[in-house]
């Protein structure tokens, strides 16, 4: 919709950026690198996220066209492309999470907006406001299992699954893009909790963190 | 030390791991599969603790949850110690530690005894509530007393070294209890396919079949158990939890599991190697519950039935056939039933002497009966024990012929030497869990006991519903299983198993005997002892009703009878048929008992799980966190964020008080330049072609006519009119706007607007979104400002241009930013919003270009001193929920006359908020420039009237203002805004009487010129 | 710990996800200044609070963040319905049994008024439905 | 009565305890009383007890449903203050507090009113200026109360975490030393066998289904064993005031919502004073039985189920375990949960109806127990008068109407 104020937030230059983690790894030195660890850590950062809001068949028309992907209308899901790169994530019958490699996001709000046309709907661009962790491992769903109220057993939180629920005592996206792997999208001022959580739940099983 | 008790054979324990204990100071020894119960009956230890009334002593009585008596302190060291440990169910470890909770100086020879022998006399139940009341003034000093003899353990003096974990589970099938109702529902359920979860309390699951003398597929009972277990575990969609209580029963089928992980291992969880949690809390979400709990059996009320090596039946048998343990040498049995005679044959077949049965039926016959006449044990019909005899052990039992109905003594009273008397009443359904959701268990006169009311998704089978032969058990259970499993909508054929296979026993009729008649009355008889742990007799129960006690929830609480930690599991029922008798009604008719979580008593660490120490709630950063640390920044809990409160410098060594970091930080305000870090106030993006009229609604102030590129301040309201939140807003284009809010705030304004738009206008085309953790805000401030960021920025920033209230995007530092013309110093401010991730590029930019200004950064403090300088409001600080803005003086942000009846401004006209007298927001000058008045402090008109004094009003803020070189207040005054130049007075505590002027709550630059420079 | 079905999510979700609201369909009346002292109070605080079935509002708040509404049984705790907004309940006070009245059941008035179902939102809703 | 001493005591003990008397008769009703009470509760109780003792009205039923003193009064945490923030509710609750000082000797019944002292623990700098603000007011009132810092609260209670390490430190805290505990059945118990010594028919198991009015007036009662007729009605039912007021043809601004509780199982004497905190967000004293005793928050859904949400429990006990670390290890033994009627102010009312002669005492929420004697003095005084005292008179159902709230909710942040 127009009169809306556009706006790129990342830097044309390469001014250093620091993710939600910076802090966290900084405080913590040396990561966990246990032997045989039952889960493995990774914060995939500076990602382009962005929040879709409006009417589904509109919003689906205008990602087919931009972005070549389908608009998850079912709740609770998760559509990916072939790359696995890009993904839409449904939180609500009129909002959508896209997250996309960083540095896209913005000409892709742009040309959401061209498809979008004089619809009724809202784009914003939250990438600085949260990170991704994924989690992997034989022990993942277990360390999940301790953390979040969802069911994640395998029948319940099949691939292509995403929800939007309690972590402890923050909230996440907790979804599963493939086979070996959850992600959990994370909002940045709850990123070193969620972080001190997981490891702290992980403890038994011993963890691995990767950067 | 040997194990004096302990048989040759027999037994599940393993004999091939000794270990070693210490009870009272006193080492003994034991096996691996032992409770410390068991171990110490095989050790001859007869006196387990001091009972807490009468200090009376106490030996073990039970074999599982339902023991009153052994409980005990455990742990060696100070930090493991553990309060309260139910001997018979503390598996025993090598260096298990224990000792009596009561008893002194030992509970062999306690000198309290012999106070406990008077007490017995003087103090019937409720004796508190008629004595101690004079005079008034020792009442404390009484109860000091009184508090010193309560109490079972104690509680650690030392923080825990263990760690706990909560770990939610989902499942179709939930089954509680391994017993042979448990074991047959949960294999079949799993057959089927169902997703099931299994749970059993004890070390060993199996129940009664652990100790059954029974045979199942023509094996015996264990080893079906043994079978059941290996193809449950050898089953994906089976989560097997022994050593798992289910203790709380909630609503909608969501079920408190608490599992100990290495209680049995050692006194805290083991060190080396990864860290374990002690106990893990499954909170389980089930599609179906089978509850498969069984029956607690019931003792026999007689007098002196609590001296040691006075036992349950059932848990005679079960030390003698699971443990190897014989609880003495000759044994008397009390019984109702034909089942307890079992226990006959066990102690029979370990050799030792059955004096005789007491059996309180006329004419007892079933297959038991038969075997045990058989094998020429003595039965006495239509008796039973009605004393036993002995101090500190059971010497002998005097049985007697008794009449229930006439509830007397009917016969010669034979006196049997003996060295125990088992007792068996019959059973109790464990229907604890089925009530905790509030259903009233229903009294069944076929099986003397309570069973589950109908709970939705919850299935009762064998022992908890009153079905006790095992063939029984096994043919209920297994369609209970079936019934679950499709009920909670799995897909299956739903075939019940083959049965196993189990002869049918022919058992006699049980009869109806609870308190067993005395020759004496009950209020002149020995103690007949209903609840043990709280030394409540049938004599008690029977006073309470005398008194006028005639409901159960009146006799228990008068008596205390079933507030232990056994939660009355054997007394109860004996209690009430007590209560009944003496009232003449029937059980049911004096009422039920609901139970409440938990089954039996859970750690509080385990119960507050991870969330504790570090992890107990969330700390948010904004992304200048590590910064502010770096610099030694003290830290303030806003929410939960951690904002930076001031930052003290370290001068010559010495570190600035706070005093002295904030006037610093002040004057670099007023005089230079400062910087904050804004980041956590609330950001909300708002899109859409009614966001206008969206904000017109919820804003006290007008929306209409803001331009792009333009600022405003807001207020927001309830709808009762008073004062929720602040904050500015920013037009970025037609049709999207920028709110920001109070840092506490931010969640909740988003979720009222979500109500406002969700519920009430939906018709309004407007979305809001959270963008608060995307933005970092840092806020540069002071007559440098400009300069300042003139050297990193792209925006021009020219006075004309970019006026007070505007804002402005470009480039910060080289990072894309929005910058937003606000102050809430008062003086040239910028705000500069830049993505977070970027912050920290941009922070020290600025930093290494403010150098020169002297860029100084400050927190809060000095966030709070310079707005309240220029009477600008904290919401939550100034207010606090009973403010509107016009008591603030804010008319000027209120649209009157907007076409919307905005939220709040209804109230605004009830005849409250109208009185000219309401408390309003002024400005306070002490009389006295030195002082800085207390925050909080009272406000009186006069200060020489009497208590309780005529308030007016209050100081919400107040500071020393470096700028102005003396102390300032705001405050709230009745009717302050006429009461501009008038004295008020500031009674403290210490009796200081403060004097302060009301003045205008703007106290620096009136006139808001620097703002604008 | 109630099990809640979100309407919205189509599932059922946990009751830590959820925040209550009180009383469903408080409607703010149309033209607050013409309303009474009185009613306008009435608007602000008087609630059925029924013994027995009750509409709610509660809202998914960790979850799809929508309000929507429940019957619940304020004794038995049972969820009975949950609807969207600008849905009526399909049980209400003409749904208690003869003993339930007899036990004191009771059910809230509030079932024929719909807050964001007032006849120019219900269109659009149905609208936006459509 | 029967006379309760020490002396007595032993005098029945050499009779074996055979000669004590009932302490409440069971009375078959009457057809009518000058004053019925609907609820055998604490305040209920309360108010016959002072109808009959300070008023001299005697022909007076208190109607209970199920057994008396068995709602809130037995499921509280028994903890009586009386520093609240604004003056009318200070009033109150002090005017409540004073009878506390003198009750189990004016009932000849020992209510065990332990003044251990309440601590009201503050973790930021806005708590600490709330505190700050309730105490100077508190002072000004004549009500006893100190503003403590770490120190002060460390030097109260050793045990607890006063370090910086605590996620959110205790900076301070106000202290009422004149406040404490008591034993809650025993409350209810003194004052039925008081007000039932001067004649006062305490009508159990007999539930109240309806009010029979004439002319905007009430004249009555329906029960389920009958009607009996009244000149005067005053509902004294907590949780269920909202289910007697829409039987009266009226709605009250009330919501009815569990409140939690729980215990742990007995100790020694570990903690000898009360210690709450809204910002940790939980509540604890020790009883003389030596349960630890604590509350937690009320849950949000209007619910009469008398239990609540597990996750309230969880969230209270992690509050305790971060408040106390060295109770990991102690054991919880029991929850349970009342129906507490809530008022938007978080203050009771006290008042007339639009029925003429019935008045409703109700909505002490989560904080009723310290009321009960001040409750039932003030209410007795208002029924026998037929119009509110004047510490009554800022609790009218007006209130609502009007909007002059007095809105505590500062004060009572955590249920107590």
């Amino acid at each position: 919709m127009s009169d809306v104020k556009e706006f790129d937030t990342r830097p044309a230059g390469n001014p250093s950026a620091e993710s939600p983690l910076a802090w966290t790894f900084h405080r913590q030195g040396v990561l966990p690198r246990d032997a045989n660890a039952g889960v493995r850590l990774r914060e995939k950062s500076f990602l382009g996220h962005l929040i879709l809001r409006g009417g589904a068949i509109i919003l689906d028309e205008a990602v087919r066209e931009v972005l070549g992907m389908a608009l998850p209308a079912r709740p609770n899901t998760l559509t990916l492309d072939e790359s696995g790169e890009r993904s839409i994530q449904w939180l609500s019958p009129d909002e959508w999470l896209v997250i996309v490699p960083g540095g896209e996001e913005f000409a892709l709000e742009s040309r959401l907006r061209k498809a979008m046309g004089q619809a009724h709907y809202s784009i914003i661009n939250v990438s600085g406001g949260q990170t991704v962790f994924t989690l992997q491992g034989e022990k993942a769903r277990e360390v999940l299992m301790k953390s979040t109220l969802y069911d994640v057993h395998t029948q319940a939180f099949p691939v292509g699954k995403g929800v939007s629920t309690v972590f402890a005592k923050s909230t996440v996206v907790l979804r599963r893009p493939n086979e070996d792997s959850w992600e959990l999208v994370v909002r940045r001022s709850f990123a070193d909790y969620c972080y001190r959580w997981l490891l702290d739940a992980a403890a038994e099983y011993g963890a691995i963190v990767e950067r | 030390m040997t194990q004096v008790n302990r048989l040759k054979q027999g037994g599940r324990i393993d004999r091939s791991r000794p270990l070693k204990f210490v009870f009272n100071g006193q080492q003994y020894a034991g096996y691996g599969g032992d409770t410390l119960a068991s171990a110490l009956l095989a050790n001859g230890v007869d006196i387990v603790n001091r009972s807490f009334k009468y200090s009376r002593p106490r030996g073990i009585v039970a074999a599982g949850a339902e023991e009153p008596n052994a409980v005990v302190q455990l742990g060696a060291t100070e930090a493991a110690q553990v309060p309260n440990v139910r001997a018979t169910q503390q598996a025993l470890y090598q260096g298990l530690t224990a000792r009596s909770t009561n008893g002194w100086p030992n509970v062999q020879r306690d000198l309290m005894g012999m106070v406990g022998k008077l007490s017995g006399t003087f103090m019937p139940p409720g004796f508190y509530y008629k004595t101690f009341m004079a005079p008034a003034s020792l009442w404390m000093t009484y109860e000091k007393y009184i508090r010193k003899s309560a109490g079972l353990g104690r509680s650690p003096a030392e923080p825990d070294p263990d760690s706990y974990e909560h770990i939610n589970q989902h499942c179709d099938v939930l089954i509680i209890g391994a017993g042979p109702a448990g074991l047959t529902a949960a294999v079949t359920a799993a057959r089927n396919g169902a997703r099931v979860i299994f749970c059993d309390e004890q070390e060993e699951m199996g129940g009664s079949l652990l100790d059954s003398r029974e045979l199942i597929d023509d094996m015996p009972a264990a080893q079906w158990v043994d079978r059941i277990l290996d193809e449950l575990s050898s089953l994906s969609n089976v989560t097997l939890l022994p050593r798992t209580t289910a203790n709380g029963y909630h609503d909608h089928n969501f079920v408190t599991l608490h599992e100990r992980r290495t209680e049995h291992l050692g006194d805290s969880a083991p060190t080396g190697g990864r860290r374990q949690a002690r106990a893990r809390l499954h909170r389980v979400r089930a599609s179906q519950v089978v509850l498969a709990a069984g029956a607690h059996e019931r003792p026999l009320v007689y007098a002196n039935n609590d001296v040691p090596g006075n036992l349950l039946a059932g848990a005679v048998s079960t030390y003698i056939r699971r443990y190897g343990v014989m609880p003495g040498q000759k044994l008397v049995l009390s019984v109702t039933n034909d089942h307890a005679y079992r226990t006959a044959l066990d102690w029979q077949e370990a050799g030792c002497e059955v004096v005789a049965i007491a059996d309180a039926r006329a004419n007892p016959k079933g297959e038991l009966v038969e075997k045990a006449q058989s094998l020429g044990i003595r039965i006495i019909a239509q008796s039973a024990v009605i004393e036993a005899k002995g101090s500190n052990r059971v010497s002998a039992a005097c049985v007697a012929k008794i009449d229930a109905d006439s509830f007397s003594v009917v016969g010669r009273v034979e006196e049997l030497a003996c060295d125990t008397i088992a007792s068996s009443g019959g059973y109790s359904p464990v229907i604890h869990l089925s009530s905790h959701t509030g259903t009233r268990p229903l009294w069944r006169d076929d099986i003397l006991g309570f069973v589950p009311g109908e709970v939705k998704g919850l299935t009762a089978t064998g022992g908890v519903r009153g079905v006790y032969p095992l063939h029984e058990v096994i043919r209920d259970a297994a369609d209970a299983g079936v019934r679950a499993t499709l009920a909670a909508g799995v897909k299956t054929h739903a075939e019940a198993t083959t049965l196993p296979q189990v002869a049918a026993r022919q058992d006699g009729e049980a009869c109806a005997l609870y308190q067993v008649p005395h020759r004496k009355p009950s209020m002149r008889a020995p103690k007949q002892f209903v609840d043990l742990q709280n030394d409540v007799t049938a004599a008690g129960i029977e006073l309470a009703t005398r008194e006028g006690f005639e409901s159960i929830e009146h006799i228990k609480r008068y008596t205390a009878m079933g507030f232990g930690t056994d939660q009355g599991k054997l007394g109860n029922i004996n209690g009430m048929a007590i209560a009944a008798r003496c009232l003449k009604r029937t059980i049911p008719e004096v009422g039920t008992t609901v139970f409440r979580p938990n089954y039996t008593p859970v750690t509080f660490g385990a119960i507050a799980g991870r969330h504790c120490r570090d992890l107990f709630d969330p700390e948010r950063y904004t992304a200048l966190h590590q910064w502010h640390v770096e610099q030694g920044a003290e830290f303030e809990d806003v929410g939960q964020w951690k904002r930076p409160w001031y930052f003290p410098r370290t001068v010559n060594g010495k570190k600035e008080t706070m005093h002295e970091a904030v006037s610093r930080e002040c004057l670099a305000v007023r005089e230079h330049i400062g910087i904050l870090d804004a980041s956590t106030l609330g950001k909300i993006d708002i899109q859409g072609p009614d966001a206008r009229e969206f904000l017109g609604r919820v804003y006290t102030n007008k929306w209409a006519k803001l331009d792009v590129g333009r600022v405003r301040y807001g207020l927001m309201c309830k709808d009762d009119g008073m004062l929720m939140d602040d904050g500015t807003t920013s037009c970025l284009g037609e049709n999207h706007f920028l709110m920001t809010t109070t840092t506490g705030g931010a969640a909740g304004v988003m979720e009222w607007m979500e109500l406002w738009h969700q519920t009430e206008w939906p018709e309004l085309d407007v979305y809001f979104t959270s963008v608060t953790d995307h933005w970092a805000t840092m806020t540069v401030t002071g007559p440098d400002a400009r300069k300042l960021l003139a050297e990193i920025t792209d925006i021009d920033l020219d006075k004309d241009q970019f006026k007070f209230m505007d804002w402005r995007e470009g480039t910060v530092a080289g990072v894309p930013a929005r910058v937003f013309r606000i102050s809430f110093t008062g003086e040239l401010s910028y705000e500069i919003n830049v993505q977070a991730n970027y912050a920290m590029h941009v922070w020290k930019t600025l930093f290494e270009h403010g150098e020169k200004y002297e860029l100084t950064p400050y927190g809060t403090e000095t966030m709070h001193v310079l707005r309240a300088e220029k009477g600008l409001i904290i919401v939550g600080q100034d207010t606090d929920g009973s403010v509107t803005p016009e008591d603030l003086g804010m008319q000027w942000a209120i649209g009157y006359d907007k076409p919307f009846t905005w939220i709040g401004k209804r109230a605004l006209s009830r005849p409250d908020t109208r009185r000219a007298d309401r408390k309003q927001f002024v400005g306070l000058k002490p009389k006295d420039a030195k002082v800085v008045l207390e925050e909080g402090a009272q406000i009186v008109l006069d200060p020489n009237q009497s208590i309780p004094m005529a308030m007016v009003g209050h100081v919400t803020s107040s500071y020393y203002s470096p700028t102005l070189g003396h102390g300032f207040a705001l405050a709230v005054v009745k009717g302050g805004h006429q009461r501009m130049g008038e004295t008020v007075y500031l009674p403290m505590v210490d009796g200081t009487v403060y004097e302060a002027e009301i003045v205008s709550p703007v106290f620096v630059d009136p006139k808001g010129e620097r703002q604008h420079v | 710990m109630f099990h809640i079905y979100c309407p919205y999510c189509e599932e059922h979700r946990e009751e830590e996800e959820f925040h209550p609201k009180g009383q469903a369909h408080i409607q703010r009346p149309v033209d607050p200044e013409a309303c009474s002292d009185e009613a306008w109070g009435d608007y602000l605080f008087f609630r059925d609070n029924p013994r027995g079935i009750h509409h709610e509002l509660w809202v998914h708040a960790v979850g799809c963040r929508k309000f929507f509404n429940i019957t619940r049984h304020t004794v038995s705790y049972e969820i009975l319905e949950t609807y969207k907004m600008g849905e009526k309940p399909s049980i209400t006070a003409a749904d208690l049994s003869e003993k339930d009245k007899q036990a004191g059941v009771q059910a809230a008035s509030g079932g024929w008024q719909t807050v964001g179902a007032r006849p120019e939102s219900e269109a659009l809703n149905k609208e936006a439905r459509a | 009565m029967q006379h309760y001493s020490g002396f007595g005591l032993v005098k029945h003990a050499l009779s074996h305890h055979e000669n004590w008397q009932r302490q409440w008769r069971n009375p078959t009703p009457k057809k009518e009383y000058d004053v019925i009470i609907v609820g055998g509760g604490g305040h209920g109780l309360a108010t016959a007890y002072y109808l009959a003792k300070v008023h001299g009205i005697t022909n007076v039923a208190v109607i209970e449903k199920g057994w008396l003193g068995g709602g809130n009064t037995a499921r509280n945490t028994t903890i009586v203050r009386s520093n609240y923030l604004w003056d009318e509710s200070a009033a109150l609750y002090e005017h409540s507090m004073k009878l506390w000082e003198g009750l189990s000797q004016d009932l000849n019944y020992n209510v065990m009113f332990s003044q251990r002292g309440v601590l009201n623990l503050g973790h930021t700098l806005q708590d600490m200026r709330d505190i700050q603000r309730r105490v100077n007011a508190n002072r000004l009132n004549g009500i006893d109360g100190e503003v403590l810092d770490t120190k002060g609260v460390q030097d109260i209670v050793p045990i607890m975490d006063c370090s910086k390490n605590a996620r959110y430190p205790v900076m301070g805290a106000s202290w009422q030393p004149r406040a404490g505990v008591a034993r809650h059945d025993a409350v209810a118990w003194g004052y039925a066998r008081g007000a039932d010594a001067r004649g006062v028919d305490i009508l159990q198991q007999t539930e109240v289904t309806g009010f029979k009015i004439h002319d905007g007036r009430v004249v009555g009662v329906h029960t389920n064993r009958g009607d009996i007729g009244a000149k005067t009605v005053g509902c004294v039912a907590s949780g269920n005031s909202g289910v007697l007021a829409k039987m009266a043809g009226f709605k009250l601004p009330i919501e009815s919502h569990p409140l939690q509780a729980l215990v742990s199982e007995p100790l020694k004497p570990v903690l000898d004073t009360v210690v709450m905190s809204n910002h940790v967000h939980g509540y604890i004293s020790q009883s003389d039985k030596g349960d630890l005793v604590i509350g937690a928050g009320i849950d949000g859904y209007v619910g009469y189920g008398q239990r609540g949400s597990y996750a309230t429990v969880e969230h209270t006990l992690q509050a305790i375990v971060e408040m106390f670390p060295i109770f990991s290890r102690v054991r919880m033994n029991r929850q349970w949960g009342g129906i507490v009627d809530t008022c938007p102010d978080a203050c009771p009312i006290l008042s007339a109806t639009p029925v003429k002669g019935l008045f409703f005492n109700c909505g002490w929420g989560t904080g009723g127990f310290k009321a009960t004697p001040g409750s039932g003095h003030i209410f007795a005084a208002t029924l026998a008068k037929g119009k509110a005292h004047p510490l009554a008179a800022p609790f009218s159902i007006d209130r609502f109407h009007t909007g002059a709230l007095v809105d505590e909710h500062g004060a009572a942040g955590v249920a107590h």
